[in-house]
């Protein structure tokens, strides 16, 4: 663990002794009457936690000023994530002081709203649930968000108390497809983890595991352990899809094909691998049956069906079948049916073939995401709820009139049934809306509670600061309304420690506190349970692929729901960050706007930014279009997670809904269910939207932007340095005295005080998740313009994730994170006519905000247009102003600002090492978007220190600097993205 | 008179010789870089003497200054030069693997415009055009200028008989004479601007400057007004002509000089400060091989004394432009600063770089006073047809109503 | 030209300060209001901030600037007319000399005003002055901003002087024909001018040397004006032609600005015998020059562009003449290098209609000039992904109207209110003349 | 002089009459005391032999004054704190030539300015209401000392030259 990582840890404390004491103070800020225990005005406090945003459950710690979070950072410790978050993971901290957040409990009486106290809530809670038991049986159900362990057993214990049966779990994203798959091919009801990071070529069948697909944050990481150069080479990853997507953009290849049709290309290639008896050995009678299901697909009909470029086919069945350590996963997404489990089917087959004893499929580390009903059980859910109604509906954290928005039935019972239904929800969300009581309960950050991604892992969240809204934990509310299933413990502290006790064989103070104060118990888990046998293949695999029918490519348009790295299935679509942050791959933010091939779009008669409205039998909605080429033809893209009808300012009446169209069957054959868009329509509605893009062109117009090198290239000898003047031919001048060359160089060169504060950036690695800028919004206190004024181009982004498509060579699209360069040679500086941007003694490209008049010449003199106007004065809010870091400036109206390479913190490290009488070490100060990203493609330093890591990587031939012909001498460094000859 | 005409004449043909042999010599035995490094200067630089210098007299006209007839005469002189420098040019043909250090290059999609047939057909035009339109514009002002019914020998005297038969109505031919005086102002612009860009900026073929091509006409108005006043002087000193300017008409000239130097100056600055300010090395590495290192950067810093500092210190003076013998050597001082420039601006492209011997060399130096021979033969010549010119830029009286000087 | 006595001149010049009519002071009325929506408009984006405007990134830039460099460039006829025609001894400039000094003083403190509205903090704006202070702040002197400060600045001065001075004997005149309390304001006014020939000596030396200043100054400070763009490195910014195109566009602007005015007057003031139909055929001829020179730099920008071959200075171009912004491209390019070409006829030239139609045309020429250099190239500049689109608000509009406003409200102000043509300069024509013939 | 001294003020039509005049008066041995016109003339300045103004000096002083105040402000101020910008020197001189130039033209004005203001020496209202008006409009006034005693007689004199002498421009110089 490098030196920062420990001085965090050291600074970790636990709110264990200071929270045991629940004295009210609203808004429970830092008051100097009363300091709690381990608070040092001025200093932050790092408290370990976990994150709830999606079930992948990462590690976070949370930083602690004054009394109140102001910032997630990944737990370096954390087996999931490394120390990384991803952008849902960054915006967390909005929850929190988001200005919707319910701050007391909401009672309906004759429909409208009255508040009530907290213990009023409880005991109403407390006499229904009395009075519902006494009725008899099941007289009380619940349905819940994934949850921890500890909270699951309480549930169920409660409502056992109750005479109820067990609590639903219901996740729109329940990947149940993937379970089924599992079940029917190697009898495992559940989702393993994949070890992505031990192959060399990865296809995916559209599981986007840069988006959302069981832990994106882990596997981006994974998935760049193997694909990112090194040693002279880089694994090869295929992506099939009938869309690209942040996962498709990163691979090697995006083979486009027809939608559902993603299981007859696997067969294609099982009957390949079969006819070349590639296979490793299998039992004989398996293998004749599997021959059997991939008889009729030859290369001929699969390309026919899928309509997949042929050459492409074979690049991708060639490299399977040359690979050393071949893995296959599956598809994802939601909203799609018996397909979708017979392409996880048919590529467990596959894995099978390729690896009999399946190295690298991990069934003992198996991700939580398991937990969930399948929507078969949550249907049957809400048909109960219609035909028996229950005295007392639970709902806790799920919103299911959303995620069902096209299906009858779900939101009926609710209103309608004669049932008290109680919401356990900080927002007023569509679920919500229908229920009687809506109660507020305290967030992840607020609460003591346990999460563990995976079986045997410790994951611990404790109150990094006080609710907020003073609402006690789910938990609680629990150990009081259901006092037989307390056994007499009061808080959530105690029944968690209790349980962990049972569960963790955690004994003694001294383990607890510090697997508090390090987030969990970690290296038990990691430890994976050796001689614990794969599963084979079973017999039932047969099934999955029974009544098999092929749709192939339709005429009429289909509507595909995509996967938003960055609402996820709609709970963080009422996070400011995220919705400003625009989507990486459309630019787009704030809207979702509806994916359409250029051809398609040209059939259609429709341009960018026309309105389509979709219609379904089940519902109707209308986005506008985005011509885009990553999409197949035929198919219209849209993004899950918009939508909203409720839920808050920023997330109401933003973007589309595309779950409205489905309604949901479940299916006879191993009841996944089946999702239906019966009679689609797709018209333009002859309406026009602005589109609120970030990005003007997505060409780099061969400008030396955003670079890539073939792996042969690398393997070459180095050529002799670049010496020209000109664009075509340019060398690297490093922003340092040998930078300068007088035959070149009007000024003389410069030296800096000690440090030269610079960035490498390798393009090789980024994977364009946006993480970076949702943590530099975080960190610098950016504000968020909105929608309208996006669209006038006014987006404060400091970081932006730059999309480079070359749409003749895919192969080399390029995410490119653009951010402040602090030349050395700064063009933005001379021109100001106060010295408001100069250049600071290590390096940096100061911006002095009380200098600043605002004449905004050196936005237009910079080149890489990385600054930022305050063209008025941004609104945060309240209490959201809360979140903001102490640390830095607020900016007002008429000041220039832009990417300081989080000078605060440099200024810190400044201060320790001053203190310590040293000098700042390499790896000491990482600014926020390094420190958060996933792939560790931003590595910061200085450069006058030739051991540090950036001084290394800039020694790389594929270092290069953005447009280097104009002579700025960027202090950020990139390194050419590694693309295969494809 | 005619005698001295001819000894003039005489002086100026064997300079011309000199200048011819000094070019075989180095180029046959010494280094043709060299040689043809200097053809190219020195063509450059009396061509736009010649150029400049008809351009004050169609100036002037355009303007209808009156102040300026008598000097007007005598820089249509220069346009005696048009032909010769017409052929120099073509001379340039032999020598372009020295002069066109880009050819064989890779030029990066340039070679459409930089190839040796595109460019010598386009220059070769433009040149035609400039010089037709010159002799054109001469022609009608000759016919203000000579009297009719003169019966002496030589062109003056043709012309003169030829226009006899005809009649000719004056409102017509000032008309025309504004007309071709306006399109010669325009060519001379555009032509010289081409001439910039194709023999001296293409040098370096990655380097361009928009300004360039104005700098070369100024470049060419400022030179050419230094050899007007250098020939009038000349003219108003020597006793055997009576040819006599009054220290009003010296003292606009000065004037017009003093201004020219500025404007040279300012052209200069303009370009300067942009790229200095800018550093982006696609400008910068020509200015600065030229300007801040050695060896040529004590040729710059000489051009710059002698073009600007130097005149611009004395000119501030009203009285001394006045005196003829004084503005004769300032003038001839800025011109060989002029053709130092054009050896800045040419050498480190064309020479072989580097080597300070190639900065100048007495064959430089012979060829300068070859061309310079050439220019005043060419001139002496005029004046020998033209005797009426000189004559009646003394008497002041013609045939149009723009005689007068004010004073 | 027609001969006048002294006394005409004095008569008809005069004759312009008669006390005005009702429709006289309805304009003034009507301009005031329109200067009063102008200071609405600003008040109201200081308030709400810049964002009021149209200016976004990567298009910071918009109007007022624009509008700053228009007006800039109308400023410069004056003192071209009065400092470099006067050294050339064109005797055409001497009616018009007075207006056109007039206009570039007016026109000068417009456009000063819009680096102010165009500021980001107005309220800071005294950071731009070297004024020492206790933190020993200065502003940088090597900003293009900076060179803007100090030469607008010394031009304001310069002009105003010029402007006063050459006035004197006129206000002497004024005050000797005058009685009440006319003659003594102007008896203030005129600083006691008495045209002793000892004062003489020296005012006409002065004078001459006031222009032989001038014109440097002239050019120098559209010089300074065009860096503000070319010492940046953004394509179509950065190119060294710009300082003496710029300047030969203000000039442009300029003599169209002159007719636009002189037109009006004379008819008003039935100056026709002073302001002779041959001053505005000449000042068209001038335009012609201008025009041309305006075009060649069109030309050779393009050209180098071209020949370049540098994919970034090519897109520019494109852009400007094909993009978003075609038709502002085009209307500056006819209305500015070709439009005037027609003055190259002589009945076109001495036609007012025509005059007065081509000089307008040419105004909204070298405005959207501006349009097209300032925004076009920032709009489509280095960086694809952050390519952007302006369009001004009615903010932007509202001000453009106040600073139009204020122009003329100034400009009719002072024709009724003091000596609006050089009866001296008109003298001393007129006795040159009878000396000549 | 003695007390008793009248003061003409001969009104002439043109230029060159009174320049004539004047030589002729200077001739006659009579004191030319003030010449006016409505215009500059060099043939009066000519008969009045006056000399070139020597403004130009406030001017030159002015320029070389204001140039090196320009750089020095530019120098000065930049070394105050020495930022750096855009890798340039912080004494960059190619581009502080702009403030040492415009400087340069300020002061020259100025110093122009204060040259007139000294060598005219305005504002001065004291001899206003002893000048002939017309000599601002159309006439040029020469303004003549006479001894009492031959007053009439210098009056038929100007006259004879062609100049009109109003009664009124006849006044008792008080002393």
């Amino acid at each position: 663990m490098d030196r920062r990582t420990f001085l965090k840890l050291a600074g970790m404390g636990s709110l264990a002794f200071a929270s045991a004491c629940t004295l009210e103070n609203e808004k429970n800020l830092y008051s100097l009457v009363r300091i709690q225990d381990d608070m040092v005005s001025g200093e932050a406090a790092w408290y370990a936690s976990t994150c709830r945003q999606c079930p992948a459950g990462c590690g976070v710690i949370a930083k602690n000023r004054e009394g109140r979070v102001i910032k997630l950072e990944g737990n370096p410790l954390h087996p999931v994530n490394k120390g990384k978050l991803c952008i849902r993971g960054q915006a967390a901290v909005q929850e929190v002081y988001h200005p919707d957040r319910l701050q007391k409990p909401l009672i309906r009486q004759n429909n409208t709203w009255k508040t009530m106290d907290y213990d009023e809530a409880v005991s109403l809670l407390a006499q229904k649930t009395r009075k519902a038991a006494a009725r008899g049986q099941n007289r009380v159900r619940m349905l819940t968000g994934i949850e921890g362990d500890v909270r699951l057993n309480l549930f169920q214990r409660s409502l056992d108390s109750w005479g109820s049966r067990a609590p639903t779990v219901f996740e729109p994203f329940s990947h149940e497809n993937l379970r089924a798959a599992n079940q029917s091919v190697f009898g495992v009801n559940g989702i393993p983890s994949y070890r992505i990071e031990d192959s060399d070529v990865l296809a995916g069948f559209g599981a986007d595991f840069c988006e959302t697909w069981l832990s994106p944050v882990e596997y981006s990481r994974k998935f760049k352990q193997m694909h990112a150069f090194a040693e002279g080479g880089k694994g090869r990853f295929f992506h099939v899809s009938p869309w690209r997507g942040i996962t498709g953009a990163n691979s090697d290849a995006w083979i486009s094909c027809a939608p559902d049709t993603e299981s007859v290309i696997c067969l294609g290639l099982i009957k390949r691998i079969l006819k070349e008896n590639r296979a490793g050995n299998i039992p004989e009678q398996a293998g004749r049956q599997i021959r059997k299901i991939a008889e009729p697909f030859d290369r001929e009909k699969v390309i026919e069906i899928s309509g997949i470029e042929p050459d492409l086919y074979d690049l991708l069945s060639e490299s399977l079948l040359q690979a050393k350590k071949p893995l296959v996963i599956g598809t994802a997404a939601p909203g799609r049916d018996l397909h979708a489990l017979q392409a996880n089917a048919a590529v467990n087959l596959l894995n099978y073939l390729l690896d009999p004893d399946l190295g690298k499929i991990d069934f003992t580390r198996r991700h939580r995401a398991e937990k969930a009903a399948t929507h078969a059980e949550i249907l049957s859910f809400f048909r109960d709820l219609e035909s028996d109604p229950a005295d007392v509906v639970f709902l806790n954290n799920v919103n299911p009139v959303y995620a069902f928005a096209g299906q009858k039935g779900i939101k009926e019972p609710l209103e309608q049934s004669g049932s008290f239904v109680a919401c356990f929800s900080n927002f007023m969300d569509e679920t919500a809306q229908c229920a009687d009581l809506v109660f507020p309960v305290s967030l992840a950050l607020e609460s003591w509670d346990e999460y563990g991604a995976y079986p045997g892992l410790l994951s611990l969240c404790q109150p990094a600061m006080k609710p907020l809204n003073g609402a006690p934990s789910v938990t609680e509310v629990f150990l009081r309304i259901a006092p037989k299933a307390a056994e007499n413990r009061e808080t959530a502290r105690e029944e968690l420690i209790f349980q962990v006790q049972q569960n963790h064989g955690i004994d003694d103070e001294k383990t607890w506190l510090d697997a508090l104060s390090r987030g969990g118990l970690f290296d038990k888990a990691s430890r994976r349970e050796s001689g614990a046998e794969n599963p084979g293949l079973q017999d039932g695999f047969k099934d999955s692929f029974s009544d098999f029918e092929i749709s192939g490519t339709e005429e009429s348009p289909q509507i595909s729901v995509l996967p938003s790295v960055r609402f996820f299935d709609g709970r963080s679509a009422n996070l400011p960050w995220v919705c400003e942050i625009p989507d990486p791959v459309t630019q787009v933010a704030w809207q979702s706007p509806v994916l359409v091939h250029p051809a398609t779009a040209r059939d259609m008669g429709i341009e960018d930014g026309d309105m389509v409205s979709i219609t379904s039998s089940n519902g109707e909605i209308s986005a506008p279009a985005y011509k885009s080429s990553d999409i197949h033809p035929g198919v219209l893209g849209l993004q899950a997670g918009q939508g909203h009808t409720e839920y808050g300012r920023y997330a109401k009446g933003q973007g589309a809904n595309p779950f409205a169209l489905f309604s949901v069957k479940s299916s006879p054959l191993s009841g996944t269910a089946l999702y239906e868009t019966r009679d689609l329509q797709v018209e333009a509605a002859g309406m026009q939207q602005k589109l609120a893009s970030t990005a003007g062109s997505l060409d780099p117009h061969g400008r030396k932007i955003a670079l890539t090198v073939s792996v042969d290239e690398l393997l070459e000898p180095e050529g002799e340095k670049k010496h020209g003047l000109a664009m075509h031919d340019f060398p690297l001048t490093l922003p340092l005295p040998e930078g300068y060359d007088e035959q070149r160089d009007f000024y003389p060169p410069h030296d800096h005080e000690d440090y030269r504060w610079a960035m490498a950036v390798d393009l090789d690695r980024c994977i364009g998740c946006s993480a970076c800028a949702a943590a530099c919004y975080a960190e610098n206190n950016l504000a968020v313009a909105g929608e309208e004024q996006i669209i006038n181009g006014r987006e404060m982004s400091w970081l932006h994730i730059e999309r480079y498509w070359q749409i003749e060579d895919p192969g080399k699209s390029v995410f490119l994170p653009m951010l402040c360069q602090h030349c050395d040679n700064a063009p933005c500086e001379s021109v100001c006519p106060v010295y408001a941007p100069h250049h600071s003694k290590e390096g940096l490209n100061n911006q002095i905000y009380n200098r600043c008049i605002g004449t905004r010449f050196c936005a237009q003199n910079c080149p890489y247009k990385v600054r930022r106007f305050n063209w008025f004065d941004w609104k945060w809010p309240e209490p959201l102003n809360l979140q903001l870091n102490p640390d830095v400036t607020v900016r007002s109206k008429g000041v220039m600002e832009k990417c300081s390479f989080c000078v605060q913190r440099i200024k810190q490290a400044h201060g320790r090492a001053k203190n310590e009488d040293r000098k700042i070490e390499d790896g000491e100060v990482t600014p926020a978007c390094v420190q958060t990203c996933p792939t560790d493609a931003l590595v910061f330093g200085s450069l006058m220190d030739s051991a540090s890591r950036v001084s290394q990587m800039v020694k790389d031939r594929r270092a290069y600097q953005v447009m280097g012909y104009l002579n700025t001498k960027p202090a950020v460094i990139y390194l050419k993205k590694v693309v295969h000859a494809v | 008179m005619d005698s001295r005409q001819n000894r003039v004449f005489g002086a100026a043909a064997a300079l011309a010789v000199l200048g011819l042999a000094a070019f075989g010599a180095n180029l046959f035995f010494g280094s043709p870089e060299a040689a043809w490094r200097a053809y190219l200067v020195n063509f450059l630089l009396f061509s736009a003497v010649a150029q400049g210098g008809l351009v004050f007299s169609a100036m002037m006209n355009t303007v209808q200054a009156r102040w300026s007839s008598r000097l007007s005469a005598l820089a249509e002189s220069f346009a005696a030069f048009f032909p010769v420098s017409f052929v120099l040019f073509l001379g340039l043909f032999f020598g372009r693997e020295y002069v066109f250090p880009w050819m064989g290059q890779d030029l990066h999609g340039k070679e459409v415009w930089l190839n040796t047939g595109f460019l010598f057909s386009r220059d070769i035009a433009g040149l035609l055009v400039l010089y037709g339109l010159g002799f054109a514009y001469l022609y009608y002002s000759l016919w203000f200028r000579l009297a009719a019914g003169d019966s002496s020998a030589g062109l003056q005297g043709r012309l003169a008989r030829f226009w006899e038969g005809r009649s000719a109505d004056p409102q017509k031919y000032e008309h025309r004479r504004y007309v071709f005086g306006v399109l010669y102002l325009l060519a001379f612009a555009i032509v010289l601007s081409l001439i910039g860009f194709d023999l001296v900026m293409a040098a370096e073929p990655h380097w361009y400057s928009t300004l360039f091509g104005a700098y070369t006409f100024i470049k060419a108005i400022y030179v050419g007004f230094g050899g007007l006043i250098i020939l009038a002087a000349c003219l108003h000193a020597s006793r055997t002509n009576d040819f006599l300017l009054s220290p009003p008409e010296f003292l606009d000239m000065g004037k017009l000089f003093f201004a020219f130097c500025l404007a040279w100056a300012d052209f200069f600055y303009c370009q300067l400060v942009v790229i200095w300010y800018g550093n982006i090395s696609e400008e910068t590495a020509y200015i600065i091989t030229r300007t801040m290192l050695a060896p040529w950067n004590r040729i710059a810093w000489a051009v710059f004394i002698i073009c600007f500092i130097v005149p611009f210190l004395i000119l501030i003076n009203r009285k001394i432009k006045t005196v003829p013998w004084f503005m004769t050597v300032l003038c001839a001082v800025v011109l060989v600063g002029m053709w130092l420039e054009h050896y800045l601006l040419l050498g480190p492209a064309l020479g072989n770089p580097g080597d300070t011997a190639t900065l100048l060399s007495a064959a430089d130096v012979l060829m300068f006073l070859g061309f310079a021979g050439l220019l005043t033969a060419s001139v002496a010549v005029y004046l020998g047809q033209f005797p009426a010119v000189v004559k009646a830029a003394v008497s002041g009286e013609q045939k149009s109503a723009g005689g007068d000087i004010d004073s | 030209m027609e001969k006048l006595s002294f006394k005409e001149i004095d008569n008809t010049v005069a004759a312009t300060l008669d006390p005005p009519g009702r429709f006289y002071w309805t304009v003034i009325g009507l301009l005031f209001c329109g200067i009063l929506v102008g200071a609405f408009c600003w008040a109201w984006q200081i308030m709400v901030g810049i964002g009021a405007g149209g200016q976004n990134s990567p298009v910071n830039w918009g109007t007022y600037l624009i509008n700053f460099v228009f007006w800039v460039g109308i400023a410069h006829s004056g003192t071209l007319i009065s400092a470099i025609l006067y050294l050339l001894r064109a005797e055409w400039r001497n009616p018009i000399a007075r207006a056109a000094e007039t206009m570039t003083v007016f026109a000068v403190c417009t456009a000063g005003l819009f680096p102010f509205i165009h500021l980001g903090r107005v309220w800071m704006v005294y950071y731009m002055l070297p004024i020492p202070n206790d933190r020993t702040l200065w502003p940088n002197f090597q900003s293009p901003l900076m060179f803007d400060v100090v030469a607008i600045g010394t031009y304001l001065i310069v002009s105003v002087l010029f402007w006063y001075t050459g006035m004197l004997p006129d206000l002497a005149a004024i005050r000797d024909r005058a009685s009440g309390t006319r003659k003594k304001v102007f008896s203030v006014l005129s600083l006691g001018w008495t045209g002793r020939f000892e004062q003489w000596r020296h005012y006409s030396r002065g004078y001459l040397l006031f222009a032989a200043l001038a014109t440097p100054l002239v050019i120098s400070v559209h010089s300074v004006v065009s860096w503000d763009f070319a010492l940046g490195v953004i394509p179509g910014w950065h190119t060294t032609i710009f300082a003496p195109y710029f300047v030969a566009g203000a000039i442009h602007s300029g003599l169209a600005m002159v007719l636009t005015l002189m037109i009006p007057m004379r008819r008003i003031f039935g100056a026709q015998r002073i302001i002779t139909m041959h001053v505005l055929e000449s000042v068209a001829k001038t335009i012609v020059f201008t025009g041309l020179i305006v075009g060649f730099a069109y030309g050779t920008e393009y050209f180098i562009a071209w020949y370049s071959r540098n994919s970034v200075e090519m897109e520019v171009f494109t852009f400007r003449s094909a993009g978003d912004f075609t038709l502002s491209y085009w209307i500056m390019v006819v209305c500015n290098s070709m439009v005037p070409l027609l003055f190259f006829f002589r009945r076109i030239r001495t036609s007012i209609v025509w005059l007065f139609g081509i000089s307008i045309l040419v105004n909204i020429g070298m405005w959207f000039e501006r349009f097209v250099i300032i925004i076009s190239s920032v709009a489509h500049d280095f960086l694809p992904n952050a390519w952007g689109q302006y369009a001004p608000t009615a903010i932007e509009y509202g001000i453009m109207l106040g600073s139009f406003s204020l122009f003329f409200f100034l400009f009719f102000l002072f024709v009724k209110h003091l000596p609006a043509i050089s009866m001296t300069e008109m003298k001393e024509l007129q006795h040159q003349g009878m000396t000549h013939e | 002089m003695n007390s008793e001294n009248t003061r003409i003020t001969a009104l002439f039509e043109d230029d060159s009459l009174a320049a004539e005049a004047i030589r002729a008066i200077k001739n006659a041995g009579w004191r030319i005391s003030d010449v006016h016109g409505p215009i500059p003339s060099h043939e009066i300045s000519g008969a009045l032999g006056i000399k070139k103004s020597g403004v130009g000096w406030f001017t030159l002083c002015g320029g070389v004054i204001g140039f090196f105040l320009g750089y020095f402000l530019a120098v000065f101020t930049a070394a105050r704190w020495g930022l750096m910008v855009s890798g340039k020197p912080v004494l960059s001189y190619i581009p502080f030539f702009i403030v040492g130039f415009e400087f340069t033209i300020l002061f020259a004005v100025l110093g122009n300015v204060l040259g007139l203001i000294l060598l005219i020496r305005l504002p001065a209202y004291r001899d206003l209401p002893h000048i002939a008006p017309a000599c601002s409009a159309d006439r040029f006034g020469v303004v003549v000392d006479f001894g009492d005693s031959d007053k009439d007689e210098a009056r038929r004199f100007l006259t004879n030259l062609g100049a009109e002498v109003p009664e009124s421009s006849d006044r008792e110089t008080e002393s």
